[in-house]
């Protein structure tokens, strides 16, 4: 049979806002090209016109089911540039916010990974078992996805009475279901068949191709901005950074489920040890950095997210550029897709946690 | 795991920067961030000098920005290492200075391949030739895009 | 796990108003508390552009130029800026979030509108016996719109 | 049974399932779908041949209703009993790969051509194991006819003398089918729907109904082959029997769908190669040994 090219998005089930242009030989593909831009909304000119702090609700937009991981580097990066410390208690409920939301994003990833797989148990369960986590959420941030929570100079709102037993009710049905997941899922032997020395990405080309976040700590290279930059108070915590040497899709999968109970550890000990304070410090509602610019980045549930703001001293950026993993990640993709069967096409591809909207920005 | 504190380490950085490359201007701007001004033509020396003598093995991001009253585009390129322990926690830019008509710099997709896409996404964005890079086509752009660069300054949103 | 939506409807926290953790959902203004000072048209106008001031007739007090906000719901993203941006704590926002109408016009909520504490959105189910019916009751919402 | 599945499903997964058709929980859901999907227009793509592309959802129809014909759900509820029905299923069986094959030739399309290429592979590698493991019952029984194979299961049902062969048949029957864990052919994120890609309305129902007529089918089948047909204690009518023993194992072959995910297609194949067509060599084998002892 001779080649074949096909279009695999943007309107097929298995590819999201974004087209992939692989060229199949029989059952192998020969070429993938990523194709993305297909909701490419111009965020980094539009943030240009905004104020700093109206910048929020738009910059949460492209990655929504993980909405405080994104913002988290911009309100860094404008406290920084503004000269601006938020109190030590905003920064845990920034960090336990933070936590909440990859928990959520990894269950969403996990769900999503199920369908792209065929197994249509694993989609129900994970998606179940977020809502404990958006109803937690919710309960602190008033809205289940965007949340605009984290201000520079704090965060909006205190914790609500309660909320401590509440999450940790939470955490210890959730960390129960892990073991379920654990079992039922990723000792399944269909499961492990499919994924286990697919896609292998190793370590030499994981740094080459400088992708980030569980992409990366799936191919043996355990970095976390978390750690390097030990932004807020992350310094205080226990935790560990879990990295699977194989590189392929399984070991992706399960860096995932540990970053949840590492996520879930972090949570614990910021409920244990949470100061009492103000949530937020005053300052004039136009913030007016000097000039300047400031790099800051963020692990959030996809890598390393990371902003570079110019500022010329105005009330608006002069410049702001967003390097978002999924973007990092897309040069994976002809390099992962290269050799491979086609039916492991769906399972390389949302092994990397691929988010259209984030990397067209 | 650090061998030196982390501040003296980056000056140590710094120092060895600019004993290789006497033009470049270096400024520590924040703890683990070090910035470098380079002019162009010895920007690959100096990418290869970096990746292969500081270990710094990829590309963060590539920033454009557009200064139409100074005449000219800055392209900013984020480094960051993984391989190497103690640095993973450094950031370092190297910035370079091109005129805004015919701006061109050498592409550096040779020395990190993962810069590959931040560059295409600049030329697209901000308008820089990337002498050397092996496809520049249109990246998240529609394929007819014929107006300006959306990201210089000139380009104006409708509406504001 | 699953809610048999219009049945059994999500229970909710009460509203947010500023430094209170709560629900973001549908705006209510407190006409006498509002002096139509601008803000949160002005916080607005880079985030969606949905607030706009428009002139009320009746007797205000505090409110000498008689602009109140007017929400318009295809825009608002229910980000809550507004709330935080009312010095005089007259914008809240309450736990409804079924807006949904059957014509994007009624979206808009007018300053008197957005004073009433009821459910709104003119979609509504008719629950049965278990069962359940959406009616269309854009007449009446439009009555109510009048009368208020 | 679309019904049952689907709520069987959803109680597997902790959701409701279908809730509204119908008085008693959705029951009606099925058929509210079936006429929804009449209602719907009928799409030919023009680059489609539109003689096959139509006649290939009615051929499959035909051959699956046909295999109806064949199997006797008591000893008069029987619309052919013919002599040499197990072949006649098996000739059906084998048939069905054309039809498919037709479907996804005709719709031109990528999709529908990998879709079908994979379907063709599955049924031929599967369909020499099926036939394989229902001919140590045949040799049982000695003979062809279904009738007569449920009477020589008066002392003991097959499953209990050929387990093996109830295996084999099982998972060769579930390939067969295109049901998870074997739904390669249709593997929704790998090539979108596979061969049915290009079916819109009624032509999809036929499609979908012809499925699960087969899967019907092929759940009695096991049922006479195996298990015993309508054999079954005094007070409980033949029929009845049929009937539960086939909701036992249209059940068995429903709850792979919620445990596992779908295999690749070469390793579908290998699985049918190097177990399946081997362990039904082995059943025959065991069969033939069987014969002279329960002489």
């Amino acid at each position: 049979m001779s080649e074949l090219t096909l279009s695999v998005g943007p309107q097929h089930p298995g590819s999201g806002h974004f087209r992939l242009i692989i060229c199949v030989d029989g059952d192998t593909i020969t070429k993938a090209t990523p194709d993305p831009g297909y909701v490419h909304r111009g965020i980094e000119k539009q943030a240009e016109y905004r104020e700093y702090l109206h910048s929020i609700p738009l910059l949460e937009r492209p990655v929504i089911s993980d909405s405080n991981g994104s913002v988290y580097a911009y309100v860094l990066a404008v406290e920084r540039l503004a000269g601006l410390k938020a109190p030590e208690r905003a920064q845990y409920i920034r960090v336990l916010m933070a936590e909440l939301n990859r928990i959520m994003s990894h269950l969403y990833w996990l769900a999503i990974y199920g369908i792209f797989l065929g197994h249509s148990t694993m989609f129900m369960w994970p998606f179940g078992d977020r809502e404990v986590v958006i109803d937690l959420a919710q309960r602190v941030m008033g809205a289940r996805l965007t949340y605009s929570f984290f201000v520079p100079g704090g965060v909006r709102n205190d914790l609500p009475h309660g909320f401590k037993d509440e999450a940790l009710r939470a955490t210890e049905f959730l960390e129960k279901r892990l073991h379920e997941y654990d079992a039922i899922f990723f000792k399944n032997p269909i499961f492990v068949e499919r994924t286990r020395g697919v896609g292998i990405l190793r370590h030499d080309d994981a740094i080459r191709l400088g992708v980030v976040g569980p992409t990366l700590r799936g191919s043996g290279v355990n970095a976390d901005a978390r750690k390097d930059e030990a932004y807020d108070v992350y310094d205080t915590f226990k935790f560990d950074v879990p990295a699977f040497p194989d590189g392929d899709c399984y070991s992706r999968a399960l860096v995932r489920l540990e970053e949840i109970k590492q996520s879930i550890r972090i949570v614990r000990q910021a409920l244990e040890s949470i100061p009492e304070g103000p949530f937020r410090i005053r300052h004039p509602s136009v913030l007016k950095p000097p000039q300047g610019s400031v790099y800051s980045r963020t692990e959030a549930a996809r890598g390393a997210y990371a902003y570079f703001i110019r500022s010329e001293g105005g009330k608006t950026p002069y410049r702001l550029k967003i390097s978002s993993p999924s973007f990092r990640n897309l040069l994976a993709f002809q390099f992962l897709m290269k050799g491979s069967h086609l039916a492991d096409m769906p399972t390389i591809y949302w092994s990397l946690d691929y988010w259209p909207l984030e990397a067209d920005r | 795991m650090y061998e030196l504190s982390p501040v003296i380490e980056d000056e140590e950085i710094a120092r060895r920067v600019a004993e290789q490359f006497p033009e470049i201007r270096i400024e520590i701007s924040a703890l683990n961030r070090i910035n470098l001004e380079a002019p162009h033509y010895c920007l690959p020396q100096l990418a290869a000098y970096l990746r292969d003598i500081e270990g710094f093995d990829h590309v963060a991001s590539v920033t454009g920005i557009d200064y139409p009253d100074r005449n000219l585009v800055k392209v900013t390129y984020h480094l960051g290492a993984y391989a190497k322990l103690t640095i993973r926690r450094l950031v370092l830019s190297v910035s370079v200075d091109l005129p805004r008509q015919d701006a061109m710099t050498p592409s550096l997709v040779s020395i990190w391949p993962s810069a590959e896409y931040h560059e295409r996404e600049t030329h697209e964005m901000v308008g820089v030739m990337f002498e050397g890079h092996p496809n520049s086509n249109l990246l998240l752009l529609p394929e007819d895009w014929i107006d300006l660069p959306p990201l210089r300054k000139d380009f104006k949103l409708r509406g504001r | 796990m699953t809610l048999r939506y219009p049945e059994s409807k999500l229970e909710l926290p009460s509203g947010y108003r500023y430094p209170l953790a709560g629900y973001k959902g549908r705006h209510i203004l407190d006409m006498q508390k509002c002096t139509g000072c601008s803000i949160c048209e002005l916080t607005c106008r880079n985030i969606t552009g949905a607030i706009k001031m428009v002139p009320v007739e009746g007797l205000f007090l505090r409110n000498k130029k008689l602009i109140f906000p007017q929400i318009d719901y295809g825009f608002c993203v229910f980000c809550g800026f507004c709330v935080d941006a009312c010095v005089f704590c007259a914008l809240t926002m309450s736990s409804q979030y079924e807006l949904s109408t059957y014509d994007k016009r009624l979206l808009i909520y007018e300053p008197r509108l957005l004073t009433s504490t009821a459910p709104s959105g003119s979609a509504r189910f008719v629950v049965t016996k278990g069962r359940a019916y959406h009616r269309e009751t854009l007449g009446t919402h439009a009555r109510s719109r009048k009368t208020e | 049974m679309v019904w049952y599945e689907r709520k069987l499903l959803a109680k597997m997964q902790v959701r409701v399932g279908p809730l509204y058709a119908g008085r008693f929980e959705g029951i009606l859901q099925p058929i509210a779908d079936f006429v929804k999907l009449l209602f719907k227009e009928i799409i030919v793509p023009r680059p489609a041949d539109r003689f096959f592309f139509l006649l290939a959802p009615t051929f499959m129809m035909a051959l699956s209703v046909s295999l109806l014909a064949l199997i006797p759900l008591g000893p008069t509820y029987v619309i052919a009993d013919s002599n040499v029905a197990i072949l006649m299923i098996i000739a059906l069986l084998s048939l069905s790969p054309l039809a498919i094959m037709i479907a996804a030739w005709a719709s031109n399309n990528k999709y529908s051509l990998i879709g079908g290429l994979r379907a063709l592979h599955q049924m031929t590698s599967y369909a020499i194991p099926l036939s394989l493991s229902t001919l140590g019952v045949v040799v049982l029984s000695g003979s062809f006819s279904l009738v007569s194979v449920v009477e020589s299961q008066r002392n003991y049902w097959f499953i209990l003398l050929q387990p093996l062969g109830a295996v084999v048949f099982f998972l060769a029957g579930l390939a067969e089918l295109e049901r998870v864990p074997f739904d390669v052919p249709e593997a929704e994120t790998e090539v979108v729907m596979g061969w049915e890609t290009e079916y819109s309305g009624i032509n999809y129902g036929l499609i979908m109904t012809a499925a699960y007529i087969k899967f019907y089918a092929l759940a009695v089948l096991f049922t006479v082959l195996f298990l015993g047909g309508w054999l079954g204690p005094e007070p409980v009518p033949p029929l009845a029997w049929t009937i539960l023993k086939t909701l036992l194992v249209v059940t068995l072959m429903m709850i792979p769908r919620g445990a596992y995910p779908r295999l690749r297609i070469d390793q579908m194949l290998r699985f049918g190669w190097t177990w399946l067509l081997p362990l039904s060599l082995l059943n025959l084998v065991i069969s033939l040994v069987e014969v002279p002892l329960l002489r």
